[in-house]
């Protein structure tokens, strides 16, 4: 058995492996293997490529701007995704305009570990994919399976252009598969994570998890509720949400981030606007609420949407 | 040791009495008495998320807090309990927020070490690192504009947080500005896992304060004593008018990074050092070598220590935990703003 | 007649002279009055109360956040809204969360010159609301009007909340006004700033403007189309939004932003949750395209919306 | 002047040879006349945007440029045309550049001071003051890693810049990594309009270099034959494995922060004193007073000079602009990863 977190530890040494461009660059990913164990042994097996950085998210990610134009693919990571906020000038105005402007390739990829896990407080609980989104020249990646975070966190060393890679850190032991993947689905395509035809829930990361609890939970209940897990929230795969949505005329869009804007604004525009006729009932959207996040489980646990709260809103939808 | 940016600080400074050592000691204690309760609570699972100790850096902090007023302001970090309490926040306030209480001044909302009462001149660190630095410089801008002279401000960061975009910003705005601000950085050799050689390039981070412009002072942080008399002096000049002082004290840290840490990383060369002695066991021993107390006095204020943080716990235990139906879930003071 | 700069002078002034609170920072703003002249003379009438900083957001921020907990109202002045991304930090992490972390009010007001004009490129013409709001805590403001701009700047320095204020550079010089206003709505209502039936058009700031101008082509047409003016786009109205569909049954969101999320995103995905029976036709959007704003004129007035690129979508809409 | 972070910097360095000396100068004559060409296009209304001068350090940045070699990096600011005419940009990038041609390096996509070349060496600024500092850096990092060895990095910021958390971060992380960074400095005394006395408040800029563990060195920025020397000493030093560098210059900006600013709040004492002259005029004098070229040589290479810029423009003004239709409008390279 293979967890998530091991599966993005599998992928480095194995970029490391492949490809002599390949470093790592973050605080504590040397000797100690990250925070989070992410890169555990990889500099006694790669001595002089993964690098302890010191407290500076800037520089962390502005070098790995200058290492990417002398063709190097840096993997940088953040401790933890809030603390990308320091770095965020560097990814969203010279990594992501770089080869718009200079027609250069900015081959980096900068991992996020993102996402709520009990206990953890505002400030180590963020999931800031709809930021680096919202600009233009990045790839966001969101993986929801250890498949998925071992084959796309390759997959982002290979792009030839920016990549965000938010690993979820309640995935990182909670999730298990029995081997990595030998074959991946292509970059930017969604995955059914299963068919439906009553409701399609579209989500990605670690709501694909509480959403398939919540359908497992309805299919008791004799509804067929889709889920569609996005797996890079830019670009969006609008034509498989389309055709989730054509199957099943409702729509729930579930994120774990914050309510104003964000991944399920864009899902339920898009449908709206390219698939209006395809709609049954109006789409729903469930997010986390507008708080900073919880420290405290009690409050954590109702501040983002579970299996329960995404099981009761789509029974809203389904009743309409 | 004083490292004059420019050059008219004042030659020497005078030794804590023993009033003070004592009183400052007895900070180090229940801060370290509180820790250690905190722990435990940790081990047995009773505590949801991370714990950090200040463990080795109670010398450095309390000499600190005991040196500012009520008044000033104080932005503490990570390893500050004990300039945290002797500064004046209560030890409810700190059980309460590791152990998630409604009734704490967090709520739940916000846990651990990420607390603080602004209105009182404490601030709620936010984790990133550096934050502090402006955020005090701004508070001091704010007394002056108001016309409050005499007040300080002081915030703390490790070896690690000087690397940070905002400790540089800060501490150079606080220069422009000539602000009250007292900066104290706990060198204690490691930030997380990573050593002082991989973090930066320099001999001393002292030597960083000429470059701002500011008065700069090296502390030995295991020693009480020098704490106690190189802080109140580099207060003292920041509140006497001669502008932002970076106080750098050398230590180590004596605990995980977290409670989930083992620190294995840590040479035990330094260990060994005198970098690595434990400052509460110092005074203590300097206590009793100078006959400031007796044995039996000090035996009687660990048991103090003890059976006030056990009784802090034990009423916290009673307390009600965050209700989901009862919180506001509003992050805007103006009701009607608020969405959702 | 006074203009767009000119009202957000004046209520810096009008705020300066009425609450000792108040102060302004930023780079350039004392003696030299600001790189737009947004500041003009206030060092000389406010002495010791109209600061030059040093290049340095993150400080910036943060030092205003400092004095907000000490009773002051700091007004903070980014050179230009694009270099508040090294300042973000401050405002969402820390500004945005400290009421609700420690119940404790945090009012500074961050100026963000924001937006396009000719010939100013990637690094000083971007809106970057979306950010901001996704956020929570905060209230993103984006008059559209010279007498929005004075008193929704005056509202901004009296609300007790993290305010962050896009004001457009392109309607600086080219918006004018009779006088200052005596009255003023509510914070957080939009407005109606064009009567219609046969559609509504819901932007914001500089875009209302384009807005307008496409609805008096159309009109020629025999259109009406209404506008609304968001004004605040957090809080956003979605009740006047929906009233507005309502009339109309066509709903155009149009924003300067960027395309992904954002503004347009999240009122289109409003209405089609909330309004989904009013629709008469799919929903749509207009916003830049997605690549950074160019620099030369001929490519930046192709990247965002017009008077001419909003008829045109508007007439598509219409004939659905 | 040399400030030695720790002790092994070499005694002196030797003056600069006429030959250099005559070529740096013609660069600096290149560049200011190309920039009062560019000038006066945009005071006939001809140039979209702003337009940001070099006068008056065009003798720093030419010396940077002329000690750099092919396969150096070098990261450009506002105000290095000399530097980077130097280094090998074309005179046509240059032009291209500020009127929009489609030909340009920029294409129109971005426009004046924001252009490069990242593929040869010379990378593209973007406006966030301080960023290029970490970038080249990691641009040295990739050298290291693919083992390429005795190149150089260097870029140039301003006395404002050096308040940005982004130079603090990366003077730190390329002093940790020992690369051979050079960081110049041109203290024009001003950030656009704010006075140095708001900007930092140590006495000398290059009093940082020791708190970075850097090697540290001023000079005087209107003296062609000290920037030679200078800027020849600290390169020559990151080449040979001394680790960064920090050049602090003293000198004036002698136009307004843009061609839009009449610059009327610099001190007019400052433009009376040394920092004020202009460098190009002193060397022209020095050329003359030591006979290394004659008065007509000198004036030769004005009309020369003049006659190159004239042509530039008048090839570019022949050239597309860009074309909407035309462009991609693709913000990343992978073409079927772009949306819309
Ligand atoms: C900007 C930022 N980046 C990363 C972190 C994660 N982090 C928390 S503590 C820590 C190490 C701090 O080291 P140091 O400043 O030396 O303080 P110490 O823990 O040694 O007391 C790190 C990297 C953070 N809090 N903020
Ligand atoms: C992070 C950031 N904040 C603000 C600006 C706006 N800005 C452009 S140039 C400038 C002044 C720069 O002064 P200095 O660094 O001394 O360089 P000089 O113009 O004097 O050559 C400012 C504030 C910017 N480019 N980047
Ligand atoms: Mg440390
Ligand atoms: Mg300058």
């Amino acid at each position: 058995m293979i967890t998530y977190l091991e599966a993005i530890r599998e992928a480095q040494a194995r970029a490391l492996r492949d490809d002599p461009r390949v470093y790592i660059y973050g605080q504590d990913v040397g000797q100690f293997g990250g925070a989070f164990k992410a890169t555990k042994n990889l500099a006694e097996e790669f001595p002089g490529r993964v690098l302890d950085a010191p407290i500076s998210e800037d520089a962390i990610i502005g070098s790995a701007v200058g290492a990417a134009l002398e063709g190097m693919r840096p993997i940088v990571e953040m401790q933890f995704a809030d603390f990308s906020t320091v770095g965020l000038n560097q990814i969203v105005n010279h990594a992501a305009t770089m080869f718009w402007r200079t027609q250069t390739p900015c081959p980096i990829t900068v991992r996020l570990p993102s996402g709520g896990t009990a206990g953890a407080g505002p400030f180590h609980s963020q999931s800031m994919e709809a930021l680096y989104a919202h600009y233009p020249g990045t790839v966001v990646m969101t993986p929801a399976t250890v498949e998925d975070a071992y084959s796309m966190l390759l997959d982002a060393v290979a792009i030839d252009d920016p990549v965000i890679f938010c690993e979820h850190k309640y995935l990182y032991y909670h999730l298990k598969a029995e081997a990595l993947p030998s074959e991946a689905m292509p970059v930017g395509k969604a995955r059914l994570a299963r068919p439906g035809r009553d409701l399609s829930i579209v989500t990605y990361s670690a709501m694909v998890h509480e959403a398939l609890a919540a359908a497992a939970e309805l299919s008791a209940e004799g509804w067929e509720v889709e889920v569609v897990d996005l797996r890079t929230v830019k670009p969006l795969d609008t034509d498989t949400i389309l055709a989730s949505v054509a199957r099943t005329g409702r729509l729930l869009a579930v994120g774990e981030a914050f309510p104003w804007g964000g991944v399920t604004a864009e899902v339920v525009a898009r449908v709206a606007s390219e698939g209006f006729d395809l709609l049954d009932a109006p789409p729903r959207r469930l997010n986390s609420k507008d708080t900073p996040v919880p420290y405290h489980p009690n409050l954590w646990g109702t501040h983002r949407p579970t299996a329960r709260t995404i099981a009761s809103e789509a029974r809203q939808l389904l009743r309409v | 040791m004083v490292h004059p940016a420019e050059a008219d600080t004042r030659p020497a400074h005078s030794p804590a009495s023993p009033k003070l050592f004592l009183e400052t000691y007895r900070w180090m204690l229940l801060a370290r008495t509180a820790e250690e309760k905190i722990a435990n609570l940790y081990r047995s699972g009773k505590i949801v998320g991370g714990v950090f100790l200040g463990k080795g850096q109670e010398a450095l902090s309390a000499s600190l807090g005991v040196h500012l007023k009520p008044g000033d302001i104080f932005a503490p970090l990570i390893r500050d309990q004990a300039g945290r309490m002797a500064f004046g926040e209560s030890l409810l306030d700190y059980i309460r927020t590791y152990m998630g209480s409604r009734l704490g001044p967090m709520q739940g909302r916000d846990g651990n070490i990420h607390r603080g009462r602004p209105r009182e001149g404490m601030l709620a660190m936010i984790s990133h690192l550096g934050a502090m630095v402006p955020t005090v410089a701004g508070a001091l801008m704010a007394r002056r504009f108001k016309g409050i002279k005499g007040c300080v401000g002081a915030t703390c960061i490790g070896d690690g947080g000087t690397s940070t975009g905002a400790f540089h910003e800060g501490l150079n705005l606080a220069a422009v500005e000539r602000l009250p601000l007292v900066v104290v950085v706990a060198n204690n050799q490691y930030a997380y896992s990573t050593p002082n050689s991989r973090q930066f390039a320099c001999s001393d981070l002292v030597q960083r304060a000429v470059g701002y412009g500011v008065e700069g002072h090296s502390v030995d942080g295991t020693d009480l004593a020098d704490c106690l008399s190189v802080l109140g002096h580099a207060v003292e000049r920041a509140r006497s008018g001669h502008g932002p002082q970076l106080v750098v004290a050398s230590l180590l840290r004596l605990a995980g990074h977290g409670e989930h840490d083992d620190a294995h990383y840590i040479d035990p060369q330094l260990r060994k050092a005198a970098v690595g002695r434990d400052c509460l066991r110092l005074a203590e021993d300097e206590i009793l070598k100078r006959q400031w107390a007796a044995p039996a006095e000090v035996e009687a204020w660990h048991t103090a220590a003890q059976s006030q943080v056990e009784d802090a716990v034990a009423s916290t235990l009673r307390e009600p935990l965050p209700d989901p139906g009862e919180e506001t879930w509003q992050a805007l003071s103006t009701p009607h703003l608020n969405e959702g």
